[in-house]
């Protein structure tokens, strides 16, 4: 069946939710209204307000219960609506991320933390907080980058006994369609997937900026460079093998990111790959990424503020390739 | 207590200005949070501070709030619309976040809550130099579940600090209604946290004015902080094109026939305040006003890509 | 209503029992937080649940709550000294994270105020599935400024959650009176959520057993959350070796004669409950039974280096 | 003055009290009590309780009563107790760091947030959460190493314009005494130490880990090896310039960090260096920091858990270096 990301989303859990009864949804208008940008719609209408609980505007509260109604055996799916209002949510990701170690093994909380962001036609809500709650320790997160992978890591994450932090690119979430498979199947949390195969330089990303370094790869045989495009898929715990894997071949890397440079989890990869790939690197690993201010709202900013194909390919120019642009006829 | 006309025709002048200001800002941007149905609310809590007061109002009607605190009408729409002319030079949206020009205190991210303890600490700094200023922070029912609100109005409580909170109750949080949102009367928390609360009829400007000159001057005195519940009604929708499938139509007409702006009217005209004539003709400079703003506002250059100035994010 | 003399006499016995590990624990940890004063309120809140409820205790008195619920004395203690026969195998606390095992909910980091939402997701959990189970939530005075109260209660009103909220008023945050931590009256903020508070003598252990049983039942029964403020004194230190000097004594000694296990003892002697060679005797188990436990924790090996088991942060 | 590192960040405090009556101190504890681990010692009875103001349990308000004192002029210093706590702040460290941008350049919120941190003598939060708050725009995150940048960073920080979030480490808190210069002095904030210089390889960190880098340099005499020592006093915005000149000179780094490694700041540096120092490169860049697990609680696990001389020993190697350990005699 063709599907958009959100209802690939949609359909991973309605999957899971016939599957097991421990599965519920909650979250600020999840109910009739649908979810925010339409990401649960058509959940209450077949499985009702027991299951698809609409709450109160308290992330802290709404993520506490997923966690308290985890411990106990429930597999609570919350819809945060977005990635900016994980800042609200910290001391619980922590809390429950710490769980299982700290009970010394007894303790597990099963949650979904479901999260819209990035530049796209919704405008506003952008923020790409990702890379805090890869430093947490005893958390997933989780970013696919297109609808199949949608509904396998969602499936994977709902059936995870672990808390997850799931990532929605809003530039994906209604704008393209693609084949999924029908029925349930999981897309293996941990593992990244080679987006494109090349030899000369690996493009890592993930989300939305995975559509950007395939078409960008695509142009780039123009150049007579062949560039793998590696779609991390999970960003914590990091597939380490497939990227030192890759970048091993290839010699050199550019990650591609939509969080801001310090702090960021693209330098833990980057210094994955400094520390692991040394003898292998051909050129320096680049990070491109936006520049640490906070998003912008003008169109035109938000345009400046997100990586264009200008700032890679000086990150290409800048792991020493070099590009040998053919006449205009290509 | 009476009130002189001027400031009585100037609430009014206040309310349909934010009609108009809807009418034409949904127009342009189907995203726009209207105010329509809330007008007596927001414009009697906004109304009457002196410039050195601190204002954080609630993300709907924040334009409203910086209009009347002072700030000039174009550069707000420019702001709006994330042109370089704005007060934010485009860098964030107007809409939800007044200017501090005119001590305003906006949303800095989509995180509704934490700007009650903001305006709280300029309450705090104004006690502590011993200023008669206050603070007025202004929240939604939908907010007023947040431990935000919790945490702002205990710690006021304990330091006395010179603040109003208002709770803007318009009954819903996007599609979510008090019922399922909110446990008992907002108003009544006043009372566990030690400061008076009190609940008074949001589309009755003149209640709502009286209940927050009373609260202000209390503020001013020394005597602490205070809660008002404004209870009214979104007559809009979440944002100006919600096609608002999750609630019934009757009750959001029955509320439409409470329009406070329609109320006030027969108000004014009922108690020879002012002649019909003279509200069309506020109405009209009103629509001229804005319309010119907005004009003004939509032909400002848009930013380039240099204007997302990285060196700005530090303050030198 | 009157209890069964062997119940009266349970809570006795486990009153004695916290002041004894007191003694034993804060004699071999100054960071201990002990409980003197307060033994009537948690033991009253913590006792007579099943085991399939779920129970978020104060920091303050979680052993004595883990005890209650069942854990091992032994292994709750060498978890209080990170030995790897302890519930958390040394990885974390057992004096304020009770073991799960038991359906606990400590502190998972050291913060307080986010396990009074854990409790209601289990008590979520509950009504989702029919059944008549509660959970209960426990916090001190200090504790109830934070926004998690608020969120916490809120939401449990909404939902109609079958917990119970419970404020282990101390009268004191460290070093923080009440005064000036806490603005108003705790147990009424119950009505601003929608639910019913009661302010209870949190030194009279029948009474707090009382509330609890209202409390409990009515929220077994569906009828929803409710918060119970248990009002005490911490004659104890914040923590075992604390010099108290931000305090003065008096007020200390005056609480000190209104010792809730003194006062216990008259209660049982006067109405002929028991023998004071009856309660002699049961402090005198006590002793041994927590000596004897203690000196096997600390016999218990300590962890090396490789059981941080870095693997065992995920669940598999 | 000899000092503490307790005592020279109080030094600073009660220095730019009497300086600039816009600075004061909030937070639990911090009156009469002193502060947590006597953080605040001696304000109270100097400066009374209209500048020392002992608040309620309510970290988001009192951090966020800092912004809104800051936005009208104060200089607040927040007493946040422990850096185990800035789950609780990130929404209000988004906000104030994003209002001189956000609002066009005309607000500042000039607060400084204080917090405990590290496993030391007081057993307990110990969380090294400081990478999250790199990854804030606006904000600056400083880690004094000693009792004089101690005192000469949190007067700079109390001067800077912005938030700036001052990290100390509880295993310095009392342990040292140094000679501290009387009067104000400001250690410039964005700028590293040389702790000790050094020709083989360069030893990044901050903190207390500073201590162990330097002793353990000296150890390193006896391999035959030179070890550069970099302090880097300012985690956000980070020192570049010169780590990468202490990195080009010795060609080889190991990072030391007490953050968990999977997006820690000490990933960020890795990345700069690797991207930066491409050439001068002569092995792997290392960083050495505890296991992604939560802080464990018993002194063996916390010892396991910290990096220790061995795995700094075996990052060295990792770097490529050659330890030509001399007999014992050494
Ligand atoms: C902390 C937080 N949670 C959720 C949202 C998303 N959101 C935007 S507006 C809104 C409804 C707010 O309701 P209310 O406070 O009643 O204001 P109203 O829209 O009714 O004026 C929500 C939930 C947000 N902006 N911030
Ligand atoms: C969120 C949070 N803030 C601060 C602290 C530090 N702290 C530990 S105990 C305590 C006092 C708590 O007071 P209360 O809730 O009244 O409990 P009591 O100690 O009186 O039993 C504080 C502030 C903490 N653990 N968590
Ligand atoms: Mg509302
Ligand atoms: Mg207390």
């Amino acid at each position: 069946m063709r599907m958009t990301f959100a209802e690939a989303c949609v359909a991973a859990l309605a999957g899971e939710m016939r599957n097991d009864p421990n599965v519920f949804v909650m979250g600020e208008d999840v109910g009739a209204f649908g979810g925010p940008l339409k990401s649960t719609a058509g959940l209450f209408e077949e499985f009702g307000p027991r299951r698809v609980i609409d709450m109160p505007m308290a992330e802290s509260a709404i993520v506490g219960l997923a966690v308290g109604a985890a411990l106990d055996g429930k597999k609570p799916v919350v819809d945060l609506m977005f990635l900016e209002f994980l800042p609200l949510i910290m001391q619980q990701l922590v809390d429950a991320g710490a769980m299982h170690y700290y009970s010394g093994g007894v303790a597990k909380a099963p949650l979904v933390i479901r999260a819209k962001f990035g530049v796209g036609p919704f405008h506003g809500h952008a923020y790409d907080f990702h890379s805090w709650a890869t430093h947490v320790p005893g958390v997933k997160v989780v970013a696919p980058a297109n609808p199949t992978d949608a509904k396998g890591l969602l499936t994977a994450a709902v059936r995870d006994p672990n808390p997850v932090l799931f990532i929605e690119h809003m530039g994906l979430y209604h704008s393209m369609r693609e084949e999924v498979e029908e029925g349930a199947f999981e897309t293996p949390i941990g593992s990244a997937a080679i987006a494109r195969a090349g030899d000369d330089v690996t493009l890592i990303t993930y989300g939305a900026m995975v559509r950007r370094a395939k078409t960008f790869a695509e142009k780039l045989d123009a150049d007579g460079v062949s560039a793998e495009v590696l779609d991390l898929r999970t960003l914590a715990p990091l597939d380490r093998e497939t990227i030192v894997a890759s970048v091993s071949k290839t010699g050199r890397a550019v990650i591609l990111s939509e969080a801001i440079e310090p702090g960021g989890g693209h330098n833990t990869v980057a210094a994955l790959i400094g520390s692991t790939c040394f003898s292998a690197l051909k050129g320096p690993v680049q990070i491109v990424c936006p520049p640490p201010v906070p998003v912008p709202f003008h169109r035109a900013l938000e345009k400046a503020y997100i990586p264009d194909d200008e700032a890679i390919r000086s990150a290409l120019l800048g792991t020493g390739l070099s590009l040998r642009r053919r006449p205009a006829a290509q | 207590m009476t009130r002189a006309n001027d400031e009585v025709l100037e609430l009014y002048r206040l309310m349909s200005f934010s009609r108009i200001f809807d009418r034409v800002i949904g127009g342009h941007d189907g995203h726009w949070h209207g105010l329509e149905g809330e007008e007596a609310a927001a414009v009697g809590a906004y109304f009457g501070l002196r410039a050195t007061d601190v204002l954080a109002p609630h993300y709907r009607g924040s334009p409203l709030a910086s209009y009347i605190k002072g700030a000039d009408l174009r550069r707000l729409i420019a702001g709006m619309m994330g042109k370089p002319t704005g007060y934010n030079k485009g860098k964030h949206r107007n809409d939800v976040c007044g200017p501090w020009d005119f001590r305003l205190i906006g949303l800095y991210s989509g995180s509704l809550g934490p700007p009650l303890s903001y305006a709280a600490g300029a309450a705090l700094s104004m006690k502590l130099d011993g200023r008669d200023n206050v603070a007025v922070a202004v929240f939604g029912d939908g907010t007023s579940s947040r431990g935000d609100v919790h945490e702002a109005m205990n710690t006021s409580s304990v330091l006395k600090l010179p603040i109003v909170f208002v709770c803007q109750n318009n009954q819903i949080a996007i599609s979510t209604p008090t019922q399922t949102g909110v446990g008992g009367e907002i108003y009544r928390r006043a009372e566990g946290f030690g400061m008076t609360g009190r609940a008074v009829d949001g589309n009755d400007v003149l209640a709502v004015r009286g209940a927050m000159d009373e609260a202000i001057a209390a503020a001013r005195a020394g005597k602490g902080p205070s809660l008002i519940e404004l209870r009214t009604f979104r007559v809009a929708g979440h944002f100006y094109s919600d096609t608002e499938d999750y609630r019934d139509r009757e009750t959001v007409d029955a509320w439409r026939r409470k329009d406070p702006i329609a109320q006030f009217s027969r108000y004014l005209l009922e108690n020879d305040i002012c002649t019909s004539q003279e509200l069309v003709e506020i109405d009209s400079r009103l629509e001229a006003e804005i319309s010119e703003a907005f004009q003004a506002a939509l032909a400002d250059p848009p930013p380039d890509g240099r204007d997302i100035d990285v060196e700005a994010v530090y303050a030198k």
